[in-house]
């Protein structure tokens, strides 16, 4: 199973590849494409991957949160270009209570977030194009053309 | 045929996004002294035009696994450079 | 909006529902019906409900949410008889962070569970049929015919 | 018409789930003092055949909202004796 995708995110597929007749409850999260950042209108972007080690690092994900919780993870993340509103990641976590449910969901997008390879340029609706970084607080992008 | 007996490894440096950007690469191939680590890598690629823009302690990886500056690398690794991570 | 349905729940639906240009996350959950519970095999299950209090509960949790978080919250619960996967319940709550979008769903599954009026009767494979009370660690279920 | 000057006040009293099949009723009409509260009328469905099954302290509405068995009544509140709630 991929975890990166060039084609948009069915979230109800993400919720059937987990949900089973054992598990009662199912936490999901959809991380969906923003038209402002940082006070800027944004038009678009785009995910460009580092595929092969995105791969790994969340099948290693999904691993962990499936070892420290009694859970089913469904993980994918879009890659390419992505217009406002599209989904750009997707997470469900089945468990046999709720709170795994959440704590696992709530995990692997943490962990994706902080881990897996994979960068934003987001393109605003003022010509500019930059690179997202969430490490820098004062200067939330990095212009491309500089 | 037995591996050729070597003093250097050999590595390739991947760059991404905004670190491909600022060296206008996006691989590198590296040869290097037996025993070198990840920090040695950096350095050479620190140390190619416009290699002074990627930070001295960038996020890296070896062979598709997050690693640190001190890890040992041996002949026909993949080095990766990786920007601040942006996804979700 | 009605919030109890007598009618099958569509995730993305609701999803749908919170889900704006303007928020980057959506948290979402579903209660689904499980095929067991206190260790026996539930093959089915009904729903009863206080209507009108329990629109009038569900429209102040979400309200509470709502002014707590920089959220919109969308909320779903099935009355009637469910079959085994079925989805019993479904909150999905968009944000600007996930952070909001995570703390207002919790919330909100919470209080629902606390304080709506809803009761469930669970039809046994063994022919038993009982009202769950998830108050009562020691005997979940008090039987219907006694 | 002028409502009418009385000494009591009437609320219906409405059973769910367990405590429903207990008395074998979903509703009932009580007249009770001016100034009764929930545990008025909680004390009258309990003295019904069948309403020593129902405890000492369930949990009570008013008018479609929680309410403690303290809250005072007035005319045609509606209340409700609610069982554990088993949503979601």
């Amino acid at each position: 199973m991929a975890f990166l995708s060039a084609t948009p995110i069915d979230p109800a597929g993400l919720v059937g590849r987990v949900a089973s007749p054992a598990f009662g409850g199912v936490a999901s999260f959809l991380g969906l494409v923003r038209n402002h950042h940082g006070g800027r209108a944004v038009s678009r972007l785009e995910y460009t991957a580092y595929g092969p080690m995105a791969e790994a690092e969340c099948r290693r994900i999904v691993g962990e949160a499936e070892s420290r919780w009694q859970v089913r993870v469904a993980l994918e993340h879009r890659t390419g270009a992505l217009e406002i509103g599209d989904i750009a990641v997707g997470v469900a976590a089945a468990g046999a209570h709720r709170d795994e449910a959440f704590s696992a969901c709530r995990y692997v997008i943490e962990e994706v977030k902080a881990r897996v390879p994979i960068w934003k340029k987001e393109f605003f609706q003022d010509g500019d194009v930059a690179w997202v970084d969430p490490t820098s607080a004062s200067a939330p992008h990095e212009a491309v053309r500089e | 045929m037995p591996a050729p007996t070597t003093q250097l490894v050999n590595v390739r440096v991947l760059l991404f996004a905004s670190y491909a950007d600022r060296l206008g690469l996006e691989s590198v191939r590296v040869a290097l002294p037996v025993s070198a680590t990840v920090a040695d890598a950096l350095d050479h690629v620190r140390s190619l035009p416009g290699g002074e823009r990627i930070p001295p302690r960038p996020l890296c990886a070896v062979n598709l696994a997050h690693a640190s500056l001190g890890t040992r690398l041996t002949e026909g690794d993949e080095v990766a450079l990786l920007p601040p991570m942006a996804g979700g």
